[in-house]
């Protein structure tokens, strides 16, 4: 566990995270993200769980008035509260991951989702025999949308008549709803499957296992989970990410603005190892997209 | 049935038995002997002490202090359980009946040595039961859609199938008819012929007199007197032993001329919630300062009639039949009790707010006024004695001195002190020029109270009699559906 | 008997430190320091400045839920909606603020009785079809509940989203329409004193007024009510739409002291903890408040225990729950430990 | 739309009914006998993590729903001790029941599953001959042994209230107490034997959620389904069958909207995952409405008041 010493001249960071630290994606991901920075930077951490929605800004400046230098918000959902709390603590950095908003001491860090799920797609259009895919999350917000958009750019590249179609739980909580929207899917003939779920996603992944169709990692990497059914995995490293805004903040180089990190940092956001189910020549192709990408020939 | 004095055994004898509730002593040294055989009567005002004494020996409730021995041998009873394997059968004052379960259910519940019920056959052994004793019923109806009658019925069977010896029957005929009780007490008969013993606690003497081997009277916890010559004593003794003071059984009715027509009732037809016409053209016509007393087997239409006329509007006194479901919120204090029809008018509401002090004092004179004895307003009903509550209800339906009463069974299950209460205000309303319609299944009171006496059966009035020439027989006549 | 005088205060007491007594160990079992979690909770969530604002902030919604819990218990019936009215008294609030343009003291009072009356009808549907079709209110309210949070939810994602926001929440309310903060820098609202006018007004409505007679009597005795004059079913269905009412104003203070926008799961479960508190409070309103803040302290000493490093959250909420158990034992027991004096 | 579809559609509604049918029946033995009981949530998270920790630790899947069992069982014993004993609010008792298990469990979870992924073995099914093969609802024939279990579970609950002496105790205790206690039955015994049973049989609901369904264990993975079971017992009138038609209800909502999703039909997701609760509230405004409860439910038992209350 995390020991918080008393020295205040040290530098200290916090997280908030709106789910638990133990769901082997992104709550865990931000957690491992400040215990990454502790270990790199030597920096002192605290973290919150379950942070509800009523309980943000309380959260929020509660870590700033204690003298924290970083605040990090992990979710989307904080944004509101960040614009809200940040102008009264002129001494913390708020980062809002997932976030869009900035600031004199505000800043975002956004994972191009949109990057990796448009190379999941292209894969999952070589790879489907039924022309149909799925995408599943817990709940619809821009980061889900944009997976779900990148997904569907890089499919109908393949092919252009392509389907596609989306399953959103609304409770990240419910493994078993999840487990089920994925049989669902299956069900209506979905034989690739690029999920984004918390605790969910094993299920998921196994239950495309079982039932021989193929789907997608995310987060981590997730190919030893199902090794039949995962083709790649969309890797975010979170915790590389933040750790890197943290660094810019103790070296006083973070700036207000939304730093958007895509394929360009290969030790944040990559792709996972494929499957020997991918052929060669598509592994060689998205590999190729993805230079194109980085490069960018190919702007999404 | 006189047996040689030697040959008696006590069936059931109580040493010293003494039940306190908090400070309270219910049970104050009991001592009580009944006989093998026997139907052996506990008299006593509300609150005596009856009810506590009996639920000590079904088991219930565990007593402070004392002994209990059954047949001479000293016993313990700490559990129902442990009753009904003694052959102690208890009837409770409040019917100890499922009503959402059937007849036979009721009957077999707690008896059950196999995992399976057996309905059928249970159904049959019950059935051959209850033709046995002659207590006909269905054994597949369900509790709640039974009479009181039937219920009580389903309540001695109940102990009956459990094979006990010894019944204890508390207040069994307050609810029931006339008829019931004429077959209660044979039945009663018949089984004290056949070797069980019985105890028998009720308000009604002359039911006592009439029934009882020997009496047992209680005041306030203590055995005052102990009979076993019932049939020679009268019920004016009984009463003062019980009361400790003369009572009069009499009412004492003054002539009042009836006055204007305070209501008049045409072709009145009422349905009840089930679409049933229970009320059939009824037409009658009530003076001031008149009773119109209205007879009838239970359940002929009579509270439906009740509670169509409470409706009309007019100033109205209405004593529902269920003082404690119906007349009354046992939770509420007295004070509050007594505003429960007038709370939104001045001077107990202004503004929408509750005016404390008016209320109080309300109460304070309608105690003083109805001599409800308790110690003070902001007593909980619930903790009242029947008859007490009974005097609440009274208190505040007379309050506006209305114009019309209905007063329905306003005497069920009161000690004679209260009854003799309750009556003498009715009449004090008559005097006042106030119309009153008696609603009662007890035929004598209906005809000492009354000027006139309607027979009601099966939702219609078959006739209305003079009270002056009508006699028990006739009415008991017409209350059986025979033609006039 | 001085006895019959401390035990009210006392066996709570004992309650809470058995609680934490438990909790200390399971502290111990994660690897961390009880004495640090504790001093934290104590000195964070009632006797610092910022830390007791945090816990009015969440004491108003549960005070306003929990009044709403109480006034239906009083006629009787069962509201387990409380999650689903606050969610609607939020959106009702959120509508005007949004919509509305109007100077602050026009606009506030419109945006919190906007609230109410969301708040009501979500509370009048299970009162009237309880009132008049005789459905079993603790089924339908649950249900609203499941059904509010998914229309919210829609609403904020949907027509109602604040441009460009990365997560499903509406922009925000014209600052006519925001409450003031009463504790300076912290986030102690001006809800908070409504919600303890609501307990106010309804310890009035039910101690003083008529209509607390009616409504209790009706709780008590539907019969004899009927046979008084009172009409049952217009007093359930009213008292339902009330007790909704007051539950939408949790969500109208929070929209509109707290986060100033409607927003999804605006409320973390105070619906529910307002029902252990009523029953908690045992018909008292006085107990209503006391038991609010101990839950709102509660509540944010979760965050505090959280942030102090010392206690994992899983803990935290295994302490909340041993407390509110053991409290209900103290309750229990309490007449019999009288008695035995 | 095929016969796979159908059978998929079918299966999928039986898998999400079972634990809220467990949870139901658990809930029916409680309440039947007049012990309110709000705290199937937190009995089926017990169940859910003693099995998932049980199976982690021994291998075996019967050692995991055994554990369940009698996890669900002891939630259930100290439900009865606060509401039968010490006589607590048993609507509190619930509340915090649910709060103490959804914070122990997780706390354990972590303790005993951090880091690694969990690999429980397998619940087998088990196909019955002849009937597996019938075209559709063949699939209902094809299940484990939890799924057989709650079908003999609901059969006998059935018969065991109203075909026997112990069922017909129980529904006397939940009626009328007094009634129970005067014909020589122990009020007390009847509701610990029927509160713990009803653990027990929520415990398993746990069970076949952590072990069948997904297979492991996460936190908080009940997920509302214990309040969804006490929405289902009252929407079947506290009646076994009626009940479990309930789950079944809400069990096949759900399979439905999750399908709508998937076949793409374009309507706000959240009008979809609303399903279930919308068409149950329609279901009840639409006659099936009336249910009473067991007379006594939620009122703790003096004897000294016998007679005077129920
Ligand atoms: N459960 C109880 N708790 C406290 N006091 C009680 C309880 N039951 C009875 N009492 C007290 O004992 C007294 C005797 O009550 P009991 O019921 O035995 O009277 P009773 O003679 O049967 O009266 P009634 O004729 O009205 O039936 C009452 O006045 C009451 O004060
Ligand atoms: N919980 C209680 N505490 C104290 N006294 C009680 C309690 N319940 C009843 N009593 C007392 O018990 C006595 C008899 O009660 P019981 O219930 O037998 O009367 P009742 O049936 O309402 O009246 P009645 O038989 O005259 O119609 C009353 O004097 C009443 O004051
Ligand atoms: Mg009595
Ligand atoms: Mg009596």
């Amino acid at each position: 566990n995390n020991q918080t010493t008393t020295n205040t001249g040290n530098f200290k960071i916090a997280i908030a995270l709106p789910g638990v630290i133990s769901d082997k994606a992104w709550n865990q991901s931000g957690y491992e993200g400040v215990q990454l920075a502790k270990q790199k930077l030597g920096v002192e951490t605290a973290h919150v769980e379950k942070v509800s929605q009523a309980d943000q800004t309380e959260v929020l400046s509660d870590f700033a008035r204690r003298g924290y230098n970083v605040v990090i918000a992990h979710g989307g959902q904080f944004d509101a509260a960040i614009q809200q709390i940040a102008p009264q603590f002129a001494n913390t950095f708020f980062i809002g991951v997932n976030g869009n908003v900035k600031g004199a001491n505000i800043a975002s860090l956004r994972i191009d989702h949109l990057q990796a799920s448009y190379l999941c797609g292209i894969i999952a259009a070589t790879m489907t025999k039924s022309n149909k895919l799925a995408y599943i999350a817990g709940q619809e917000f821009q980061a889900t949308q944009e997976e779900l958009r990148g997904f569907e750019l890089g499919a109908k590249s393949v092919k252009k008549d392509i389907k596609i179609t989306s399953t959103f739980t609304g409770d990240w909580n419910d493994v078993a709803k999840a487990k089920e929207a994925t049989l669902a899917l299956i069900s209506t003939g979905a034989d690739v499957i690029y999920q984004w779920l918390d605790s969910a996603s094993a299920t998921v992944l196994q239950t495309a296992s079982d039932k021989g169709i193929y789907a997608f990692g995310n987060t981590n990497d997730q190919l030893d989970i199902a090794p039949k059914a995962v083709l790649t995995s969309a890797v975010k490293h979170l915790d590389v990410a933040i750790t890197y805004l943290a660094e810019l903040a103790q070296k006083k180089e973070l700036k207000g603005e939304v730093y958007k990190l895509g394929l360009e940092r290969p030790d944040i956001l990559t792709l996972g190892k494929f499957s020997d189910a991918v052929p060669q020549a598509v592994q060689k192709q998205v590999l190729n997209v993805k230079q194109q990408i980085i490069d960018k020939k190919i702007t999404l | 049935m006189p047996v040689p004095q030697e040959f008696v055994m006590a069936y059931l004898r109580l040493e010293n038995i003494t039940k306190q509730f908090g400070a309270f002593i219910a049970n104050d040294n009991v001592n009580l002997c009944v006989e093998s055989g026997s139907i052996h009567a506990i008299l006593g005002e509300n609150g005596a002490g009856k009810s506590t004494l009996m639920n000590i020996i079904s088991g219930l409730y565990q007593p402070d202090t004392g002994q209990i021995y059954l047949q001479e041998q000293l016993i313990t009873i700490n559990s129902s359980a442990d009753a009904i394997k003694l052959g102690i059968g208890m009837i409770y004052q409040h019917f100890m009946l499922v009503p959402q379960l059937t007849v036979t259910e009721n009957i077999i519940l707690g008896t059950g040595k196999n995992i399976n019920l057996n309905l059928r056959q249970k159904q049959a052994e019950i059935k051959a039961l209850s033709q046995a004793y002659n207590l006909e019923i269905d054994p597949t109806a369900k509790v709640e859609d039974l009479s009181v009658g039937m219920q009580q019925r389903v309540e001695i069977l109940k102990v009956l199938y459990r094979q006990a010896k010894l019944l204890i029957l508390d207040e069994p005929t307050a609810v029931l008819t006339p008829l019931e009780v004429k077959s209660l007490i044979t039945i009663l008969r018949q089984l004290a012929a056949n070797g069980h013993t019985i105890i028998f606690i009720s308000h009604k003497l002359e039911e006592v007199i009439n029934l009882c081997d020997a009496v047992t009277v209680l005041r306030r916890g203590k055995v005052v007197a102990t009979t076993t010559t019932t049939q020679q004593t009268t019920s004016q003794q009984l009463a003062e032993l019980m009361v400790g003071r003369q009572v009069s059984l009499h009412l004492n009715k003054k002539p009042v001329a009836s006055g204007e027509i305070v209501l008049s009732v045409k072709d009145l037809q009422v349905k009840d919630n089930r679409g049933v016409m229970v009320v059939k053209n009824i037409s009658f016509e009530l003076h001031a300062g008149e009773i119109l007393g209205i007879a009838g087997v239970d359940g002929n239409g009579q509270r439906e009639l009740a509670e169509a006329l409470a409706q009309t509007g007019v100033t109205i006194g209405y004593i529902p039949e269920d003082r404690q479901k119906t007349g009354l919120i046992l939770q509420f204090n007295i004070a509050q009790n007594l505003i429960l029809k007038a709370f939104k008018n001045p001077p107990f509401s202004r503004r929408g707010l509750l005016q404390q002090e008016v209320i109080k004092s309300n109460a304070v004179s309608a105690m003083e006024e109805f001599d409800i004895r308790a110690p003070d307003v902001n007593v909980k009903v619930s903790q009242l004695s029947g008859g007490n509550q009974q005097k609440i209800i009274l208190a505040r339906e007379l309050a506006g001195e209305p114009k019309l009463i209905i007063a329905m069974q306003p005497t069920r299950g009161l000690d004679i002190g209260a009854i003799e209460a309750v009556q003498q205000r009715l009449l004090a309303q008559r005097e006042r020029g106030a119309a009153i319609l008696y609603i009662s299944t007890e035929l004598e009171e209906v005809m000492a109270m009354s000027d006139r006496i309607a027979v009601m059966y099966k939702g219609e009035f078959v006739d209305i009699l003079d009270a002056a020439n009508a006699t028990v027989e006739k009415i008991g006549l017409l209350m059986g559906g025979v033609e006039k | 008997m001085n006895n019959n005088r401390i035990f009210p205060i006392i066996s709570p007491i004992l309650a809470i430190v058995s609680a934490l007594i438990v909790g200390a160990v399971l502290i111990l079992i994660a690897g961390a320091n009880p004495i640090t979690a504790y001093t934290a909770l104590f000195t964070e969530s009632l006797s610092t400045y910022f830390g007791f604002g945090n816990t009015l902030t969440k004491m108003a919604p549960l005070l306003f839920a929990s009044t709403g819990v109480l006034l239906a218990l009083k006629a009787g019936q069962f509201n387990i909606g409380g999650e689903g009215q606050i969610y609607f008294g939020a959106l009702g609030s959120a509508l005007v603020g949004l919509y509305v343009q109007a100077p602050a003291f026009i606009h506030v009072p419109l945006a919190i009785l906007a609230g109410f009356i969301f708040g009501a009808v979500w509370g009048f549907i299970p009162g009237y079809l309880k009132a008049v079709r005789g459905i079993n209110e603790v089924i339908t309210t649950l249900l609203l509940n499941y059904i509010a949070i998914d229309l919210i939810s829609y609403l904020v994602q949907n027509p109602l989203k604040e441009a460009n926001a990365p997560s499903p929440y509406s922009p925000l309310i014209a600052k006519s329409a925001q409450l003031p903060i009463i504790i300076p820098g912290s986030l102690a609202h001006g809800g908070i004193l409504l919600a303890l006018i609501a307990a106010l007004i309804v310890y009035i409505i039910i101690k003083r007024s008529t209509l607390g007679y009616q409504i209790t009597a009706v709780g008590l005795n539907q019969k004899a009510s009927n046979y008084a004059g009172i009409s049952v079913q217009r007093t359930i269905m009213l008292v339902m739409a009330a007790s909704g009412g007051f539950a939408g104003l949790a969500g109208a203070s929070e929209v509109m002291g707290l986060k100033y926008r409607l927003f999804e799961q605006v409320s973390p479960g105070y619906g529910f903890d307002a029902i252990a508190i009523a029953f908690l409070s045992r018909g008292s309103v006085l107990g209503l408040v006391l038991n609010s803040l101990f839950f709102g302290a509660l509540r944010s000493g979760a965050n505090v225990m959280q942030r102090s490093a010392s206690a994992p959250v899983t803990v935290i909420y295994a302490i909340q729950g041993l407390t509110v158990l053991f409290i209900a034992i103290a309750l229990a027991l309490e007449p019999k430990l009288r008695h035995e004096q | 739309m095929n016969n796979d579809f159908l059978t998929d559609f079918l299966a999928s509604t039986l898998r999400l009914s079972v634990p809220l049918a467990y949870a139901a029946m658990g809930g029916l033995f409680s309440e039947r006998s007049g012990v309110l009981n709000i705290g199937l949530e937190g009995m089926l998270l017990t169940g859910a993590f003693t099995s998932a920790a049980a199976t982690f630790y021994s291998g075996n899947v019967v050692v995991g729903i055994c554990a369940a069992l009698i996890a669900g069982g002891f939630v259930g014993l100290v439900h009865a001790f606060l509401c039968v004993t010490l006589r607590v609010n048993q609507l509190v008792s619930g509340l915090a029941i649910n709060l103490v298990a959804g914070g122990l469990t997780s706390f354990l979870g972590r303790l005993i599953f951090s880091g690694s992924t969990q690999r429980l073995p397998l619940v087998p099914a088990i196909k019955i001959p002849i009937l597996a093969n019938i075209p559709i609802i063949g699939i209902l024939f094809e299940q484990d042994i939890l799924v057989y279990l709650l079908f003999l579970i609901i059969a006998l609950t059935t018969y065991f209230l109203f075909y026997t002496n112990p069922g017909l105790n129980l529904r006397a205790v939940g009626e009328y107490p007094s009634s129970a206690d005067t014909a020589g039955i122990s009020v007390t015994l009847v509701r610990y034997v029927a509160v713990v049973t009803g653990g027990c049989l929520v415990g398993c609901g746990g069970a076949y959620l952590a072990l069948v369904q997904i297979n492991y264990f996460t936190e908080g993975m009940s997920a509302g389904k214990g309040f969804i079971a006490i929405a289902s017992l009252i929407f079947g009138r506290w009646h076994p069958i009626g009940s479990a038609l309930a789950c079944l209800l809400f069990g096949a909502t759900e399979a439905l909207q999750l399908r709508i999703q998937a076949l793409g039909v374009n309507i706000p997701y959240q009008f979809l995952t609303m399903l279930p609760y919308a068409v149950a509230m329609i279901a009840l405004i639409g006659g099936m409405g009336k249910s009473t409860p067991p007379a006594a439910l939620g009122v703790p038992y003096e004897r000294n008041s016998a007679g005077k209350n129920i």
